[in-house]
């Protein structure tokens, strides 16, 4: 195979990353990343929506050749799937109602809280890892689900995507930032099937090509008032 | 009226897609439903081993797992076979899977089991009597079967099939995982990128709710039919 | 837990002590609010059931219309609308019921059992109406009153041809416990989510867990077949 | 004096449809008395039958147990129906009733059957209703029987089945409706033998029945139905040896 | 000789679970034959119709129409089962059968019921089917009820309904299962003529009944039943007035 033909899926809305504009076409950070990697590839790129409990299937199946949506590369991962090198990397945040006044890093403190997690991300693994058995930890589908939950009064506090945070929490009334974000893993790759060395190959080139020509910077200015570039 | 911020044409569409989704797997899990009924109170002991493995397997594999499976796991394996033809004999054959087309067949399929138990209660449920007056007069099975068994078992299946019908209709919501993009699927998308995570479920309840009272007047018609010459149970 | 199993489990990298245990976490909710939900749902079915026979309309109307919206709308829309509708309720946080609907175990519980109990409803009503007329108006001239004419001959008489399309419904409800893991209910599903999440191993995690529920749906096959064939005796050696 | 006779009928009508298929039917009754109700085919004699215990509402007419009416009132469709069903119920437990088609329940053994309403509508506790339903089901001959259901059991033991969970109820009118159709001489002689010793007890029976014999030996009352009509009614004697329609003495008429 | 035999019984035996029903019965017809079967209830006769079309597989023995022997053969469960459905159907086409308990299909018109099996099965044209099926609708006289359906119709009526629909296959061989039970004399009378206007027509008959008129002055075969196996058998003169066995002496006693 050349990879004069690339397929890539996304899952949308997932927003900045990936969503839809008010014309219906698709855009976000991820999706013009995508456009331009191709440009650079000199391939004919064919983006297809795809759900998300369907994406690692739909991998292996064939049915398209390559992820670009958000996901964070993990050991465990990393070992049914090819990931690029990382492309981005935002930080975990903390938020919670405007009455909350607990110290998120004191331990203590935290002794019964509640936490809402979505499910799978490195958030989900920071807080399993770090906080299992001190506070109750709740795994959400999509990050909606959390702020309900969140307004609703069963959460104490979430830790999600920075980003995803800034859009979905802080744009509402009545909550804040608590605690500093924090830096983890080892960010966001490209994910290909384990076979397809060759695609990542060239997809490593074209992401380190974009990130250098000033390419990935102009995208993510766009997106993002600060770096998440990796 | 509701602001569908746009999404009224795309949920539309996905409502078509449910609907259309919904009528074929219906229909071909009536016919499935019908054969391994039949087939499970057959005397024939293959049939009837055939018959109640399928039921007891499908109806014992979630759905979802049902759909991977069907659809990503029979994929995998077409590939895995092409592969193997364009190594060793250079035969370039490949089949890719049609997303609506698997979603009919597994939905079929899968409802198909469910069906088959309703019907076969339902047959249980008729009088021997009828069906012994027939076979006296020399009909063959199958008049037998379309002239006395279904006609009779009819009433007693309409419930069972309107509630296979019911949860049929909202499993159609579950190919979005294969690719499809039905009204729930849009909905979940509205529902993401306007925050609203309600607003857009209520056209779709809507949409179900007309479905449902459409089907419900249907099998209310039928039943009158079927229950022509019966008199009614207690009031 | 014998030691070869442990180091199986510990040598392979989906399968192992950690997933299992999540596994049987989830086993242990799901049997739980299946189970309840359906034990639940078919009290409050079968009275419904008649009552939805009744010819006085404002008796049997409401009925309908309560089977009409649970078998008319999505679980998930009715889990969703119990769930997070009654955290919606304003003061409700500083109520004995708060205590209660925090948990997600019993908003989950009651969106199951309404709608189990809508299908159910459905079932019986259809399976009481095709009572022989005969039998009934045997009842009716040996002075049996309304209800104990239900108890003993229709109610008796309808759970024999109801038997094989509840068990569709039980099956259902097994399967349609997996949507509890959206209100963070860790079931058997929602294990698998998981647990597919952590590794991005569809196949193996989904196929686990649809052999646990395999096995339920198995083992409740087993068990409707005993009933039936206990219910069905009064026919059996009649047939030819 | 009425207020003894366990059993008024007074000009009951029934009409199905348009089809008016009782058209005034009366009948009294005293205690002991055997109405022997004879007619052809269609002629209206198990509606009447099920018109007294109220399985079909009487389009008009009345009816009178033990000198207690039966209230009627009119419903919103405009349809007559009893008035008190507390009544309608208590009424129905002194009277029991052979169907023609048996209407045996199905889901329940014969000695089921037999004991389901003395335990449940009398109250009598189970092990004596047990004893009794033997007893009965001696008397008819399917003792052995008793632990079938009725599916597996010929007509005539089934229709057997249905006189001895009448006889159980032990109660003051039996109404029969063509009780020994599915018998064999020797049984219908057997059966009709019980029939006339519970008369002789005291009990009162409507017994609709093709035995002219029986209609003629036992029976203090004689009604001839014809088309929802009676042609002919009064003791034994008269209506066999004297009667006055025409059309009776063609039904009598000996043909085999 | 035996070629020619409608229908020839050999053996036969049926045993439900334990219970051996039937214990070794033969029977051999010629054409134009009507044999009468009596006996008391639950000795066996409907379960000998019932086997001879085949309803009930016989535990052992042969059954030859027209000197065609069904085959058997024994299932998987050891269970005796005919071997060839086709062979089955083609026979039961050539013999009709009045059940007991009527067995019309319910939701079917009486006219339907009727014109059922001689249109789908024998191929008659419909409209062929409808005139032969109003005239014997009219032989049994309940003509003016063909549109009715069965739950609206009188025991008498509804057994009519199932005679007309065994005489509308105008088969070969019939087998009435008591088809007058539930007819007052007048009736039985009529109906019990029209069988006999079949027989001289050489239809051949075998009838359960319990009408000893009937089988006196009509049959040219009596067998006499008694739990299970034949205890009587010849003609009606010798059955009737001199009978070996004791049992059908007691059997056919008056009583009433
Ligand atoms: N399906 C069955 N299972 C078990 N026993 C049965 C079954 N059918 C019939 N029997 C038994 O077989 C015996 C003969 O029954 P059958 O119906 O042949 O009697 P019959 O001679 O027709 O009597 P009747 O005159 O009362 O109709 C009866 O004792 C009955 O209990
Ligand atoms: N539910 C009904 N709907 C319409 N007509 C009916 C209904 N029930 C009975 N009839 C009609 O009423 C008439 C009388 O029926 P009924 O059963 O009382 O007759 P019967 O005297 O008992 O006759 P048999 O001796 O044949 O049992 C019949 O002509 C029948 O067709
Ligand atoms: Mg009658
Ligand atoms: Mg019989």
């Amino acid at each position: 195979k050349d990879w004069k033909e690339i397929r890539i899926a996304f899952d949308v809305p997932y927003e900045p990353f990936e969503y839809r504009d008010d014309e219906g076409n698709l855009t976000g950070f991820e999706v013009e990343l995508a456009e331009a990697m191709c440009e650079e590839l000199d391939a004919n790129c064919e983006f297809v929506i795809q759900a998300w409990d369907g994406m690692i299937p739909g991998l292996q199946a064939r049915k398209f050749d390559a992820i670009m949506s958000s996901m964070s590369i993990t050991p465990e991962r990393a070992e049914r799937v090819l990931f690029s090198e990382p492309y981005y990397n935002t930080p975990g945040g903390w938020f919670a109602r405007e009455d909350f006044d607990t110290d998120v890093t004191d331990m203590d403190a935290m002794e019964g809280k509640t936490v809402g997690v979505q499910r799978g991300t490195t958030m989900d693994t920071y807080v399993t890892e770090n906080m299992g058995g001190v506070v109750t930890i709740k795994r959400y589908t999509t990050a909606d689900d959390m702020v309900l939950d969140l307004e609703g009064q069963r959460l104490d506090v979430v830790f999600v995507d920075y980003p995803v945070g800034e859009q979905t929490i802080l744009s509402k009334d009545g909550f804040k930032e608590v605690g500093e974000p924090v830096k983890l893993g080892e960010g966001v790759g490209v994910a290909m099937r384990k076979r397809d060395k060759e695609l990542a190959e060239m997809v490593n080139k074209a992401l380190a090509t974009l990130k250098e020509d000033g390419t990935y910077d102009a995208i993510m200015e766009k997106y993002f008032a600060y770096d998440i570039k990796m | 009226m509701i602001d569908l911020k746009g999404y009224g044409p795309r949920l539309a569409e996905g409502a078509v897609v449910t609907v259309e989704l919904a009528l074929l797997s219906l229909l071909l899990a009536l016919f499935l439903g019908l054969l391994s009924a039949s087939a499970k109170l057959s005397r024939n002991r293959f049939a009837r081993g055939l018959a109640s493995t399928y039921t007891t397997v499908v109806r014992g594999v979630p759905d979802l797992v049902m759909m991977m499976l069907l659809y990503y796991g029979g994929q995998v394996m077409v590939n895995s076979i092409s592969d193997r033809l364009y190594e060793s004999y250079g035969i370039d054959w490949f089949v890719q899977f049609d997303p609506f087309v698997s979603g009919v067949l597994t939905i079929g399929l899968i409802f198909g089991a469910y069906m088959a138990e309703t019907f076969r209660g339902a047959f249980l449920a008729v009088e021997t009597g009828q069906i012994e007056a027939a076979r006296a007069y020399g009909f063959t099975r199958w008049h037998t079967f379309r002239r006395v068994m279904v006609p009779q078992m009819m009433r007693h299946a309409l419930p069972g099939i309107g509630n296979n019908w019911q949860v049929l209709l909202k499993t159609t919501a579950l190919v979005s995982i294969i690719g499809l993009t039905d009204m729930v699927r849009v909905a979940e998308e509205a529902a993401k990128a306007e925050r609203s995570p309600f607003l857009f479920f209520i056209p779709v309840a809507a949409v179900y709710l007309a479905l449902t009272a459409v089907s419900e007047l249907f099998i209310k018609w039928l039943d009158r039919r079927a229950n022509v010459g019966v008199a009614q149970g207690e009031g | 837990m014998p030691e070869f199993i442990t180091t199986w489990l510990d040598g392979n990298d989906v399968f192992n002590t950690m997933t299992f245990l999540d596994y049987w976490q989830g086993l242990v909710n799901t049997v739980q609010l299946v189970f309840l939900s359906l034990v639940i749902g078919l009290v409050v079915a079968v009275p419904l059931a008649i009552l939805r026979n009744s010819p006085r309309w404002w008796v049997n109307k409401p009925i309908w219309l309560y089977t009409y919206l649970f078998r008319g709308t999505p679980l998930l829309i009715q889990l969703y609308i119990i769930y997070y509708g009654i955290a919606q309720v304003p003061g409700i946080q500083d109520t004995f019921w708060w205590s209660i609907f925090r948990e997600p175990f019993y908003p989950a519980l009651l969106a199951f059992t309404l709608n189990t109990a809508a299908y159910t409803t459905e079932i019986f009503r259809g399976a009481i109406a095709a009572t022989p007329q005969g039998e009934i108006e045997a009842a009716k001239a040996y002075g049996m009153s309304w209800f104990l004419r239900l108890r003993r001959i229709v109610i008796p008489s309808a759970a024999r041809r109801a038997v094989q399309a509840y068990s569709n419904e039980v099956i259902f409800m097994l399967h349609a416990s997996a949507i509890a893991s959206v209100v963070t209910i860790v079931d058997l599903t929602g294990a698998a989510r998981n647990i597919y999440s952590r590794h991005y191993a569809p196949f193996e995690a989904f196929i686990g867990v649809a052999l646990i529920y395999m096995a339920l749906t198995f083992a409740l096959v087993f068990a409707f077949r005993k009933l039936e064939n206990h219910l069905l005796r009064h026919q059996q050696p009649a047939g030819g | 004096m009425a207020d003894d006779a366990p059993l008024i009928c007074r000009d009951i009508h029934k009409t199905f449809d348009q089809n008016e298929v009782l058209k005034g039917i009366s009948l009294e009754t005293r205690k002991g008395d055997v109405v022997s109700l004879i007619g052809s085919s269609g002629s209206g004699k198990s509606t009447f039958l099920r018109c007294i215990n109220l399985l079909e509402t009487p389009t008009s007419g009345d009816i009178i147990v033990h000198g207690d009416p039966i209230r009627f009132k009119t419903d919103r469709k405009g349809e007559r129906v009893p008035a008190d069903n507390k009544q309608v119920e208590q009424i129905r437990a002194r009277l029991s009733m052979v169907f023609q088609s048996f209407n045996l329940w199905s889901h329940m053994t014969i000695l089921e059957n037999v004991i389901e309403a003395p335990v449940h509508v009398l109250k009598v506790p189970r092990k004596e209703a047990i004893e009794r339903a033997e007893a009965y089901l001696h008397k008819v001959g399917i003792y052995e029987r008793k632990d079938y259901y009725p599916a597996q059991m010929s007509g005539g033991q089934q229709q057997r089945a249905a006189i001895a969970r009448a006889l159980a109820m032990e109660p003051e009118v039996m109404l029969f409706d063509e009780p020994t159709s599915a018998l064999d001489p020797e049984l219908v002689g057997e059966v009709l033998k019980v029939m006339q010793g519970l008369a002789e007890e005291g009990r009162t029976m409507i017994v609709v029945t093709h035995e002219m014999a029986f209609a003629r030996d036992v029976s203090s009352q004689v009604l001839f139905l014809h088309q929802g009509v009676i042609e002919e009614q009064g003791s034994p004697e008269k209506v066999f040896d004297n009667p006055d329609s025409e059309r009776i003495q063609q039904f009598l008429a000996p043909r085999f």
